[in-house]
C-alpha cells in the first residue's frame, strides 16, 4: 500500500498468511461475522439518520471495524474497555447488542443507558464497556485510572483505551500514557490512527508522526500495526494484554486503518484525497478478511453469505423493535443524577 | 443591505476586520482546512483561501492553542480562537482565567490581552458533552468581557468591537443559532438572520438590546432565550400581557442601566436561561437587580432555567430539560397575576 | 475528646477511612514523599508511612490524576485527590465535570463515581494565581457535591461523610484555617481547632450550621468569612443587633430549609463571601432565598463580598480585596437599620 | 560528578575550557557579576523573609545562577524570556533592577509591577520579561504563542522560555512544544532541571527521566547542558538562538541544575539525600567560574571581591529604599484590571 505522504509511518507488512491457520474455524467467522455486523450496524445508523428517523448525531467507523474486533477479541468478557465519540463499533466488538444501541440511538428506556446517553456516549458496564467520552483523549486518563484499580485491587483485569490520532496532542494524552508508564499499569493505549482528526490530516499536527514511537519517550512499549488486518491487530492485542496481565505495562498500539465514512453526519470528507482514498478502500478491513477465509479449505462463500444475511436479519429485527422501544417520561429527567 | 445568519455574519465580520488591521488572525481546529467545513458550524469557511497563513489549523489542543493566543495577544497579535462545542472550555480555562484575565492586572497595568475567543453552546441532540451552557463558568473572572450574540448584526457588531478590544473577551454563539448551511444544518434551528449594513459598524460589549417594549413584565434572556421569550411575548400580548423583552447580551458587566430602565417600568422580571438554574448568570442577575433597584420590584425576581441536570440526549428530555416557550409564558402569566 | 486544628482532623478522618475501607486511597502531588510536607498544608503527613502504597504521589499532572481518580472510583476504589491550591482545578475541570459530575447520568445510571477532591482556597500573599476562591465554579454542575469546611470538626466529618459518599464530592478547605504547622504555618492563620470526639462520627452533605443565634438580621458565609462573620456578630452584639450566623457550609446543594428557617425570623439577610462579588455562590443563595421566602425578606439581601479584580499581591491591596470584619458590621448596621 | 539514582541522565562533561577563552575579560566579568548579584540577592530576601518585615512567598534559586544568567546572555535586549515562580534569578538575569524588584517584592507602587503581582509574577515588557507564570508550565504555550507572533509578524525576536523539570509532566508542556515544533517557531524551551518539582524527585514522575530526550518525539532538537557551567549554558543557548532566528526553532534545553535551598518559604528539604546535596554543593556554579576566571591571566582575586563588594552594596541601597517605598492606596485595588 502506498501512502500518499512520505512524512507518514511506513505501511505495515501485508498480512502474515500463518495467523489465519493458528486459528480454528469458529473463532475466524466469529471474527468475521463482528465485522461484518459493524459495518452493517454503522450503514443501517447511517440511513435512518439521513432519513431522519433517528435522532442525533452520528460519528462512525466504517473502514476500521478490524480495530474494535481484534482487539476486543483479545481481552476477557470481565475485562474493559474506554471509547470515545467514535464508539458504535467498540460497542458491538465488547459484546454490547445491536438491539440495546439501536434503542439508545432512538432514545428509548431500554436502550443501554436508558435513552440518557447518545451515540457518543454508548456503554455497558456489565459488560465492560464505559460510556464513550466525547472529549477528545478524555478516556486515557481514566483508563489509566481503572488500570490503577486493577492493580490496587490486584485483580487480573486490563483495560483497553481507544482513541484517535488526533486525540495524541491533547495535553490528556501526555499525562495520562506518562502515568501509566511510570507505574506499569494494566492499560493497552489502542490508538486507531485512520490520518485524520476531524477534517485535519495527521501530517498537518504531528511533525513526527509515528504514534507507536510516542511510547519510547515515556519508556514504554509501543508498536505499529497494520489496523486493517483484523488477526494482526488481533494478535498485537494478545501480546500487549498478556504484557499488561504480567504487570509490564502500559503499551501503545497504534493501528493504521482509514476511515471510509464522513467525520460526523452529512460530512462529504472532500479534504481526504482521491488517489488516498482509493488505496485505503482497496484494503477494506473486511474484504481482506474475507479472500483471506476462503483460502482456508474449511472455508466457503456460502458460510460468509450466511454470516450477511444473519446479520442482516439482527439489524432489521432491531430497528423494528428500536422504533417501537418506550420512550422515556419527563419523570426520567431527573432521575440518574446521583448515586 | 443584506439579509444574512449568524454564521455568515461572524464570517464577514472576521473577514473585514483582518482586512483592516493585519495583526488579526484566526486559530482554532479544523477552521482553515482546504475541503473542510470552516470550524464546526462553517463560521471561517473560505477565510484561509482569502488570507493566506493567517487561519492556523492547530492540532487538538485546546489548552495549547488558548494559551498561544494568549501569548501572541501579549506580542501585538490580535487573535480570534474559537473552539468547536464550549464544552471543551474546560480544557482552555487555566489559560483564560489564570493568565489571559490577570495578566493586566499582575503586570501593574503594563500588559494587554486583546484575544476573543468564540464558542458554540447549547443542547442540540447530542448529549452531555457537547451541549452545556458554559457563559456561566466566566461571568465570575475579573477581567474577562463575556458577551453572548443571538441576532446577525449583533454577532457581527460585537465580533468587531471585540477585536477592536485590548482586553479578553469571550463570545458566546448558539449551535441552533449559525444559520449554518448544507451538512452543517442543525436540526431544530431557529432563524436569527438580520439585515446586515454595508459599512462598518460596531456593537457595544456592554449594553443589553430591548427587543421588544411592554409594560407588565420584563423578560430577560440571551442567545436562544431571547428568542423564545420573544415568542413567548406574542403569545403573552394576545393574553393582554404586556412584556418586554431585553436581551442580556453583555453577560460581563451587565448592563444594570438598560435592565434597570425596564425593571422600574415593569416592576416585574422573569429570567429566562438556557443551562441548569443552579449557579447560572440569572442568579448574579437577580442578585444584581436586587442591589440596584430592589424599590421597583413588586414581586419576586423568578428564574426559568434547566433542570439541574446533566443534558440528556434523548430528544423527548432534551425539550423537557430546556425551558421552552410554553414555560415562559406560564411563568410570566403568574409573574404579572402576581 | 481532643483539640484539633483542620489540617491534623482532616488527616485522622483520612487515616480512619482508609483503616475502615482498604478502596480508600489518596493521590495527588507532594503527598507522601518521604521528608516531605504531606501535601501543600500538611493533611498527609505521616499517612504514606501508615499505608504503604496508598498515598500516590504523581507528577505534576492534574488533569491527569484527576481523571485517574475518576477512573479508579468507577472501578469501585475511593480516590481522595487533592490540589495543592485550589487554582490548579482549572486544569482539571474537564475531568471533573465532563466526566465525573456527568458519568452517571449519561450512563442511565449504571456508573458510580465515588471520589473526593480537596481543595484549599483564598487570598494568603500569594497573588493571584494561588488565590482564588474556586467554589463559585462548581456549584453550577450537576452531578457535583460540594462543601466547605470552617472548622475542624466539620473538616472530619465532612471528609468521612464525602468518601462514604457514591458520588463526586468537592471539598473546598481555606489556607488561613488549616492550622498547618512548622515550616507550613501561615501568617494571618485563623483559628479554627475544635475539641474532636473519640469515635467515629459524620457531618453531612447537605447542611447548613446555625453557629450563633440572633434575631435581627442573618449573617450567611463559609471558609474564613463564617470566622469573620462570628467577630462581626460580637462586635453587633455589642450594638444591641443580635445577628445570626449561618455557616452556609453546603454549597451544592444549598440548605434552605436551615438558612430559610433563619430568613423567616430575621427578614433581612447580609451574605459575606470570600471572592469577587460578580458571579460568586453568593448571587444563587440571594437568587435562592428570593424563590424560597420572599414573603419573609423585610429588606433587599445584601452581599458583602470581595471586589471584581484578580487578587492583588501587595498586602494592603489583599486587604482591601478581601471582606472583613468592619465591613461585615458596616453593612449589617446598615442592613439591621434599614 | 555522580548522581546516586542510576536513572537521571549522565552527568554532563567537566566544563570545556576552550570556551573560557573565547570570551573577552569584560564579557566574564559581567557573567560573574550577574550570578554573584543572584545569589545575593536571594540570601538577602531570603533574610528578610525570614525575619518576617517582606510579606508574600519566596521561590528561590541559589545554586541554579548559571540558568539563567546563560541563557539571557545570549539574548538581545528586545527578545522575551517568560518564567515561574521561581523568577528572581530570571529577572536579574534580563535587566530587571534589584530595586524594581525589591519595591515589588515590598509591595510598593514602585515596584515592577505596582506590588500587584509579587514575588511569583515578577516582569517587566519593556525588558522583555512577561510577568512570571507561577502555574507550572503554563507559560510554555504562552511563550509559544509570542514566538508565533513574531513569525507572523516577521520580527526578528525569539522568547525563551524557562519552566523546571516538574513541568515536563504537564499537559501544556506537551501541547505547546508539539505547536512550537510544528511550525518551527523561535522559542527556546529551557529546562532547568534541578531534579525535583517541589519534593518529588524527577525519577519519581518520568520513567526516561532525560528531558532533553522528549524533543525528538515532537520532531526537533534537544541537548542537555551542564546547567551549572555557565559558558556552557551559555553557548548552548547562542546555538539555540540563532537556529531560533535562521527559522529552525524550536530547541529544547535541558540544563542540569540543582537546587540549593528549600522548594518555597521555610522548607527545609529533608527529601534531598546528604550526598547528592554535598555532590551538587561542591559544584556550585558561581565557586566554579570564580575558580575557572582565575585561571586567567587578566583576573585577579581582587577582581572578584571588587564585584561581590558591588553588589553588596547595590543591594543594600536596594533594601532600604525598598522599606520606604510608597504602598499603594486603596483607590489602586481597582485599577489595571482593563485595559
Ligand atoms: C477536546 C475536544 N476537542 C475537540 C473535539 C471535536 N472533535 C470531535 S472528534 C474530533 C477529531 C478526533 O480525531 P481522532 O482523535 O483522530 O479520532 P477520529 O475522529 O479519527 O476517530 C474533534 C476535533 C472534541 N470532541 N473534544
Ligand atoms: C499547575 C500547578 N501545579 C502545582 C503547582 C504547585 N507547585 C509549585 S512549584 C511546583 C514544583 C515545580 O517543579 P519544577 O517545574 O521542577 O520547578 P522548580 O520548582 O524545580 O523550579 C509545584 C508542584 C503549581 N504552581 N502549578
Ligand atoms: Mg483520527
Ligand atoms: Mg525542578
Amino acid at each position: 500500500m502506498n501512502l500518499p505522504a512520505s512524512s507518514l509511518p511506513p505501511a505495515p507488512a501485508v498480512g502474515d498468511a500463518s495467523l489465519l491457520h493458528r486459528h480454528d474455524r469458529d473463532f475466524l467467522l466469529g471474527l468475521y461475522e463482528r465485522l461484518v455486523l459493524i459495518r452493517e450496524f454503522e450503514e443501517r445508523v447511517k440511513f435512518l439518520f439521513l432519513e431522519g428517523t433517528m435522532p442525533g448525531t452520528i460519528h462512525q467507523c466504517q473502514g476500521q471495524e478490524a480495530t474494535a474486533v481484534g482487539v476486543c477479541a483479545a481481552l476477557q468478557a470481565d475485562d474493559f474497555i474506554t471509547s470515545t465519540f467514535r464508539g458504535h463499533g467498540h460497542a458491538l466488538a465488547k459484546g454490547l447488542t445491536v438491539q440495546e444501541m439501536l434503542d439508545e440511538l432512538f432514545g428509548a428506556t431500554t436502550g443501554c443507558c436508558k435513552g440518557k446517553g447518545g451515540s457518543m456516549h454508548l456503554g455497558n458496564m456489565a459488560k465492560g464497556m464505559v460510556p464513550g467520552i466525547a472529549i477528545v483523549a478524555g478516556g486515557i486518563p481514566l483508563a489509566a485510572g481503572m488500570a490503577l484499580a486493577f492493580k490496587l485491587q490486584r485483580r487480573p483485569q486490563v483495560v483497553a483505551c481507544f482513541f484517535g490520532d488526533g486525540a495524541v496532542a491533547e495535553g490528556a494524552f501526555h499525562e495520562g500514557v506518562n502515568m501509566a508508564a511510570l507505574w506499569n499499569l494494566p492499560v493497552v493505549l489502542v490508538c486507531e490512527n485512520n490520518l485524520y482528526g476531524a477534517s485535519t490530516r495527521i501530517d498537518k499536527v504531528m511533525k513526527h508522526p509515528c504514534v507507536a514511537a510516542r511510547a519510547a519517550a515515556y519508556g514504554f512499549r509501543g508498536e505499529t500495526v497494520d489496523g486493517n488486518d483484523v488477526l494482526a491487530v488481533h494478535a498485537a492485542a494478545q501480546r500487549a494484554v498478556a504484557e499488561c496481565r504480567a504487570g509490564q505495562g502500559p503499551v501503545l498500539l497504534e493501528l493504521l486503518t482509514y476511515r471510509r465514512t464522513g467525520h460526523s453526519r452529512r460530512d462529504a470528507c472532500h479534504y481526504q484525497a482521491k488517489d488516498e482514498r482509493e488505496a485505503w478502500f482497496a484494503r477494506d478491513p473486511i474484504e481482506r478478511f474475507g479472500a483471506q477465509l476462503l483460502g482456508r479449505s474449511d472455508v466457503s462463500a456460502a458460510d460468509l453469505a450466511a454470516v450477511k444475511a444473519r446479520v442482516e436479519q439482527q439489524i432489521q429485527t432491531g430497528v423494528e423493535r428500536a422504533r417501537q422501544a418506550p420512550q422515556p417520561t419527563i419523570a426520567d429527567l431527573t432521575t440518574d443524577v446521583f448515586a | 443591505m443584506k439579509r444574512q445568519g449568524i454564521a455568515e455574519a461572524l464570517r464577514d465580520g472576521i473577514a473585514e476586520e483582518m482586512t483592516r488591521d493585519p495583526s488579526v488572525f484566526c486559530i482554532g481546529e479544523d477552521i482553515g482546512v482546504p475541503g473542510g467545513w470552516g470550524g464546526a458550524f462553517t463560521v471561517t469557511l473560505g477565510l484561509a483561501e482569502k488570507f493566506p497563513g493567517r487561519v492556523i489549523d492547530t492540532p487538538i489542543a485546546e489548552l495549547g492553542f488558548t494559551g498561544m493566543a494568549v501569548g501572541a495577544a501579549m506580542m501585538g497579535m490580535r487573535p480570534i480562537a474559537d473552539v468547536q462545542y464550549g464544552d471543551f472550555l474546560f480544557l482552555a480555562s487555566d489559560q483564560l482565567i489564570n493568565n489571559a484575565a490577570k495578566m493586566r492586572y499582575m503586570s501593574g497595568g503594563t500588559v494587554k490581552v486583546p484575544m476573543v475567543m468564540r464558542a458554540p453552546i447549547g443542547a442540540t441532540g447530542r448529549g452531555s458533552q457537547h451541549a452545556q451552557s458554559m457563559e456561566r463558568y466566566f461571568i465570575g473572572v475579573p477581567g474577562l468581557k463575556v458577551v453572548a450574540v443571538s441576532t446577525a448584526y449583533d454577532a457581527k457588531g460585537v465580533l468587531k468591537a471585540a477585536v477592536r478590544d485590548d482586553n479578553p473577551v469571550m463570545i458566546f454563539e448558539h449551535k441552533l443559532l449559525y444559520g449554518s448551511k448544507g451538512a452543517r444544518a442543525e436540526p431544530g434551528a431557529v432563524d436569527a438572520t438580520s439585515e446586515i449594513p454595508d459599512g462598518d459598524y460596531v456593537v457595544p460589549l456592554d449594553r443589553a438590546a430591548v427587543r421588544r417594549e411592554g409594560k407588565h413584565v420584563t423578560l430577560l434572556g440571551w442567545l436562544l432565550m431571547a428568542h423564545y421569550a420573544m415568542a413567548a411575548a406574542d403569545l403573552l400580548a394576545a393574553e393582554g400581557i404586556e412584556a418586554e423583552v431585553i436581551d442580556v447580551r453583555s453577560l460581563s458587566p451587565i448592563d444594570y442601566d438598560t435592565i434597570g430602565a425596564s425593571v422600574r417600568k415593569t416592576g416585574r422580571v422573569l429570567l429566562v436561561e438556557e443551562g441548569p438554574k443552579t449557579g447560572g448568570v440569572s442568579a448574579e442577575i437577580a442578585a444584581g437587580l436586587m442591589e440596584h433597584c430592589a424599590d421597583s420590584l413588586m414581586a419576586p425576581i423568578v428564574r426559568v432555567a434547566s433542570a439541574d441536570v446533566p443534558v440528556p440526549f434523548t430528544p423527548v428530555l432534551e425539550n423537557a430539560y430546556r425551558p421552552d416557550v410554553a414555560r415562559i409564558v406560564a411563568a410570566a402569566r403568574r409573574l404579572a397575576q402576581s
